[in-house]
């Protein structure tokens, strides 16, 4: 659990993601039965609506050590309780907005819309999203790491 | 007997104590407000007005570790000291009262069960007071002469410096204050009879500037008779129940211990608390036995002139002013005690 | 130019006659303490108590705070539900607060009579301290002001002085958009004061940094803080009857270590939780003992409120809250 | 060897018993300080009370519960209800947790030979109580004192803690045990019968005038209610009693209407600690604090603080 290497070469970057039961975790499971590759830094933890993502989640995440957080849920008008979705992009964009504000980079955390059907789409998000992070290198700020 | 150093010699004796190891404590101005911090390279302030944190957090810091947890076979199976550390510390340009204050703190922290933490940090320190003089002090919210405190009181203290205009009059106090004087060497001088007529003088004007006076006589036996009384009710009624007037008072040490958990490694340590917060007392049942704001007050005000009292022998308030001029809703400790000796008449 | 102590004496008035009429229960207003340059909230309770009504630039902490204290409270089980209402003075930006509660159904209209005072700008307590600096301490009692066009003649005991207005105006006066209370059942006080439009000049500064400069700048704020939640209980808006950051059980979301960690958790929620309702009245960044720019957070969500959803908050009862509503519309070009 | 106040000795839990189930179960943790130097320091007097840490989730105040002792055992009875102890009901035997103390005063038994004994427990308030009687029932200490009469209440029948151990109490001859659950689990309110099967309710409005049944002990009511139906004599007598704050008033009303005078009345608060040892504060009634003054008070010392608890 303790990161004795934070050398950048050896350095895995730990992503959360936070997938909606209907679409995205089902795309995320298709992508998985497809046998369709993508890195293995994503841990998924599946709320029922994307809606449900409070942004005292991905804060939180992100001070218990998380490099880049995803949230998934269904396309736009495809919400299985039919709005949860539209809230969470009002939230969660005004959230990516204030962390920028604070000077944490918002691309550590990422939105993304991938149905129960789109196992491809999901693979690439999460290959480009780890690929990104990567690149970026570990997040420090509100981990309160110096 | 008395010695001097001149302001801008200030900065080399500091120099040559960092050298010595001593970890300096000393006031910078940030943001517009004063704060102790931890000096590096720059230059304290010489004239400021009070701090808005007391500087008791250098001996009893906000937040402190205590113990680490070990884990054995993915277990957590006790707790650790992290070791002390040994250096000197120097308080360098606390403001009398602050100084008065940690007498409090002394008697609670060693009050039959000896806080180690605490005793281990006021140990090694040495404080160098700095008497109040004006423009900067006093406040208008300063009542130190009220409650047994002077502007250049020297209770705490290992040194006293009183600023006199280019230098300080410097008076050493205690053993450790001649370790000061030691180290600092020739930087200091003897300070000339006029000097030390005009260290006496500047005192003086500063005591007399200040305006918010508190008469202690009877206030025991007003607090005793008026405890159920409505008083309570109807000044609290504007209370906020914020922490500030207990989080910045320099007697205020009630804390909070919590086992914590950050990315994997567990510690456990102390923070402070305040007793204006709901949360404070409230038992694991739910039920609070002081559940509501006009408790919270009467607690505190309680605490600070009658249960200190009682229990270390020293009055629990040092008229520093700052829960006057920090409370947003204008609750005047001054107004408060004085009202309840109305209310007894 | 604005009679203070005319206004003092038609809100006494209109308070008198409510509390007399037993209309409302008590006045929330605010009095004058002999000792502090500032004004303090007060409770009318009697019509006697309105002569301790006080109306002034000085006027400055928001009343409302105690308002939906009052609409909290429940009566003991078995009980019928209080009716009774409450009378309250409010600045302009303080209206925008009950417009806000309503909207949240926190207060309901009936039970809350509002004096609206038409007012021109509040003062900053800091700068009047500043401004106080050189009267000695012994002297800074009663302390009054006078309207005198571009000046406060400020009287206290055993002189006056004289300081431009503008050296001692609040910062969220300078860009503040209503000047009439948009909301009140008595409007004190007379003018048409012409408003400019909000541009957040304010922030424009924070906001061009470089993002390792806004994060050094945030973190200097962040490691001051001392937890006092002052900023919270100050806040009309934030009155859940248990607070995230207090409780305990099941799970402590914040700990309370006062580090930047911890800290910037606790401003960020907070934030967060005032996203498209908080109406920029001050008080938080007024109350903080440690200086921290907490108005610029909220500045900042204000502004994005309106950018991105069209969202100004506290000027219409009939919306709903912004987070409690969605626009098929609203922009998502961020989500991949 | 320094010593750090604060630094709990680490203990091994070496037995679990479940006591009582519902919907805050109570579970009796035993548990031996590992380091033999320390065990004898932990020889404690009835009614002290001690910190249990679960390391990584924070310390809590426990009433002693077991007999004193020179080998480091230590007893506690955790009512399920907070963080902490959510933590130690998950703990099993040969798990580590950390023991401080023991702080506090004690009940002055040998101040009381002589003497008859009324104890009275509601709810997880038996704890304390239990560390005095079962001293007090001991061969040897039970010569010295007069009658021993014990009253317990709980909410409802599962949540009676140390069934077993009534049970046996039922049995002996030289002390009397009277045990009740709250009027309002009964399926008929105050005057219906009870859920709990041969446990007659009582009057509620006259509890004193209720007829008791031969050889019944055991009722539907309140505990002060029971407290007036056994009526205990105040004539050279003492009793200990501890139980939720609302409780404790009523049963003291209960015990002043039957003639008892307050300094013979022994109760032990209960309020938040942290450091247990009078520093961090929040335990204080008045300029009290109950770590260090109490958590013994007479109801007469109880009645002269301040009315905050």
């Amino acid at each position: 659990m303790t990161q004795e290497n934070e050398a950048k070469d050896e350095w895995e970057p730990k992503i959360i993601g936070f997938l909606c039961n209907w679409c995205s975790y089902t795309g995320a499971d298709l992508a998985g039965t497809s046998r369709l590759q993508y890195p293995p830094n994503i841990r998924i933890i599946k709320v029922m609506c994307s809606g449900r993502v409070n942004p005292q989640f991905i804060l939180k995440a992100f001070q218990e050590g998380a490099d880049g957080i995803l949230v998934s849920g269904c396309h736009p008008g495809d919400c299985h309780y039919i709005e949860g979705n539209y809230h969470a992009r009002r939230k969660l964009t005004l959230l990516m907005d204030l962390l920028d504000y604070m000077g944490v980079d918002s691309k550590r955390f990422q939105m993304s819309w991938v149905s129960a059907s789109e196992g491809q789409k999901f693979a690439e998000v999460v290959t480009t999203f780890t690929n990104q992070i990567k690149e970026m290198g570990p997040q420090t700020k509100l981990r309160g790491v110096k | 007997m008395a010695k001097m150093i001149k302001k801008d010699k200030v900065r080399e004796l500091l120099d040559k104590l960092a050298n010595e190891k001593f970890d300096i404590f000393a006031p910078i101005g940030e943001d517009g407000i004063t704060l102790y911090r931890k000096l590096g390279a720059e230059t304290p302030l010489l004239n400021f007005q009070n701090s808005s944190k007391p500087p008791k957090e250098i001996f009893f810091p906000q937040t402190e570790k205590m113990f680490d947890i070990t884990v054995e076979n993915h277990r957590l199976v006790g707790a650790t000291e992290p070791p002390m550390a040994s250096n000197p510390i120097l308080l360098f340009g606390a403001r009398p009262c602050d100084m008065r204050a940690m007498k409090v703190l002394d008697a609670l922290f060693t009050w039959d069960y000896t806080d180690p933490y605490y005793v281990n940090k006021r140990e090694r320190s040495t404080v160098i007071s700095f008497a109040c003089t004006l423009p900067d002090m006093p406040r208008e919210s300063c009542f130190c002469t009220s409650v047994g405190g002077a502007t250049d009181s020297r209770e705490g203290a290992d040194m006293l410096w009183t600023d006199i205009g280019s230098e300080f009059v410097v008076e050493s106090l205690t053993d450790k204050g001649g370790k000061i004087l030691e180290l600092g060497g020739n930087l200091f001088t003897e300070a000339t009879p006029d000097m030390q007529a005009k260290a006496k003088q500047v005192s003086q004007e500063a005591t007399e500037a200040i305006s918010r006076k508190l008469d202690t006589e009877g206030v025991k036996e007003a607090l005793e008779a008026t405890f159920d009384n409505a008083y309570w009710d109807e000044f609290s009624a504007r209370c906020l129940g914020c922490g500030i007037c207990t989080l910045l008072c320099p007697t205020c040490h009630c804390f909070d211990i919590n086992d914590l958990v950050v990315e994997g490694k567990a510690s456990r340590e102390r923070t402070w608390d305040s007793c204006q917060f709901t949360y404070y007392t409230i038992h694991a049942s739910n039920h609070n036995p002081r559940p509501v704001k006009k408790h919270r007050q009467r607690n505190r005000i309680y605490h600070k002139f009658l249960y200190s009292e009682k229990n270390l022998g020293l009055l629990g308030c040092v008229g520093c002013g700052r829960c006057i001029y920090g409370c947003p809703v204008n609750i005047d400790i001054i107004e408060v005690v004085e009202g309840a000796k109305e209310v007894l008449k | 130019m604005i009679d203070f102590k005319a206004l003092e004496a038609e809100i006494k008035a209109t308070a008198k006659k409510w509390l007399e009429s037993g209309e409302v229960k008590f006045v929330i207003g605010y009095e004058k303490s002999p000792e502090s340059p500032i004004a303090r909230p007060f409770f009318a309770h009697t019509p006697e108590d309105t002569e301790k009504l006080y109306w002034g630039p000085d006027c400055i902490n928001n009343l409302t705070l105690y308002l939906v204290e009052e609409m909290k409270k429940k009566p003991k089980k078995g009980q019928p539900p209080f009716t009774h209402a409450v009378g309250i003075v409010v600045k302009p930006c303080d209206s925008r607060t009950i417009v806000e509660l309503m909207k949240e159904h926190m207060v309901p209209r009936e039970r809350v009579k509002i004096i609206g005072v038409i007012s021109e700008e509040s003062i900053n307590p800091d700068k009047l301290y500043l401004a106080l600096k050189n009267v000695p301490a012994s002297q800074r009692r009663n302390i009054r002001f006078h309207d005198a066009g571009e000046n406060f003649r400020i009287t206290y005991q055993g002189g006056e002085l004289s300081v431009p207005k503008k050296e001692l105006e609040a910062d969220k006066c300078k860009v503040c958009v209503v000047h009439k209370a948009v909301i009140a059942d008595v409007f004190v006080g007379t003018g048409e004061i012409e408003f400019k439009p909000d541009d957040f000049s304010d922030i424009k500064e924070l906001e061009e940094m470089s993002e390792e400069e806004r994060w050094k700048y945030w973190e200097q704020q962040m490691s001051r803080c001392v937890r006092c939640y002052a900023c919270r209980d100050a806040c009309p808006l934030c009155y859940c009857e248990e607070c995230v950051f207090d409780r305990e059980k099941p799970y402590r979301w914040v700990e309370k270590s006062v580090q930047v960690r911890e800290n910037s958790f606790y401003h960020l929620v907070r934030a967060m939780h005032l996203a498209g309702r908080c109406i920029d009245c001050g008080e938080c960044q007024r109350v903080c003992p440690m200086e921290i720019p907490i108005r610029q957070l909220n500045r900042f969500l204000i502004k994005k409120a309106k950018d991105r959803f069209k969202v100004f908050s506290g000027m219409n009862a009939e919306e709903k809250p912004m987070f409690g509503t969605y626009d098929l519309d609203d922009p998502g070009e961020e989500i991949k | 060897m320094s010593e750090n106040i604060y630094k709990p000795h680490t203990a091994t839990i070496t037995d679990i018993q479940l006591e009582a189930g519902g919907a805050r179960p109570i579970r009796t943790i035993t548990m031996q300080v590992d380091d033999p130097e320390v065990r004898p320091t932990f020889f404690h007097k009835p009614g002290q009370f001690a910190l249990i840490s679960s390391f990584g989730t924070g310390e809590s105040v426990f009433a002693i519960a077991s007999l004193p002792n020179k080998d480091g055992i230590v007893q506690v009875s955790v009512m399920k209800v907070g963080n902490v102890t959510s933590k130690i009901h998950e703990l099993e035997i040969g798990d580590k947790v950390g023991v401080r103390g023991p702080y506090g005063n004690h009940f002055p038994l040998e101040e009381w030979e002589g003497k008859n004994i009324v104890f009275i427990g509601a709810g997880i308030g038996i704890s304390p109580v239990r560390s005095v009687y079962q001293v007090a029932l001991l061969p040897e200490e039970r010569k010295k004192f007069g009658n021993i009469t014990l009253i317990y209440g709980a909410r409802t029948p599962a949540d009676l803690a140390f069934k077993d151990e009534f049970k046996e109490l039922d049995t002996r001859d030289d002390m009397n045990l009277w045990l009740c659950i709250d009027w309002k689990f009964g399926p008929k309110g105050p005057t219906g019968e009870s859920s709990a099967e041969g446990w007659p309710a009582i009057n509620m409005a006259a509890p004193g005038e209720t007829v008791i049944p031969e050889g019944v002990n055991k009722f539907t009511c309140f505990v002060p209610q029971l407290v007036e139906v056994v009526k205990p004599d105040p004539e050279n007598s003492i009793v200990v009693t501890c139980g939720p704050p609302i409780a404790i008033k009523f049963i003291t009303q209960a015990l002043e209407k039957l003639g008892w005078k307050s300094d013979q009345i022994y109760t032990t608060l209960e309020n938040r600690m942290k450091c247990g040892i009078g520093k961090c504060g929040r335990c204080n009634i008045g300029d009290s604090y109950v770590c260090k003054h109490g958590p013994v008070y007479t109801h007469e010392q109880v009645k002269s603080l301040q009315n905050e608890f």
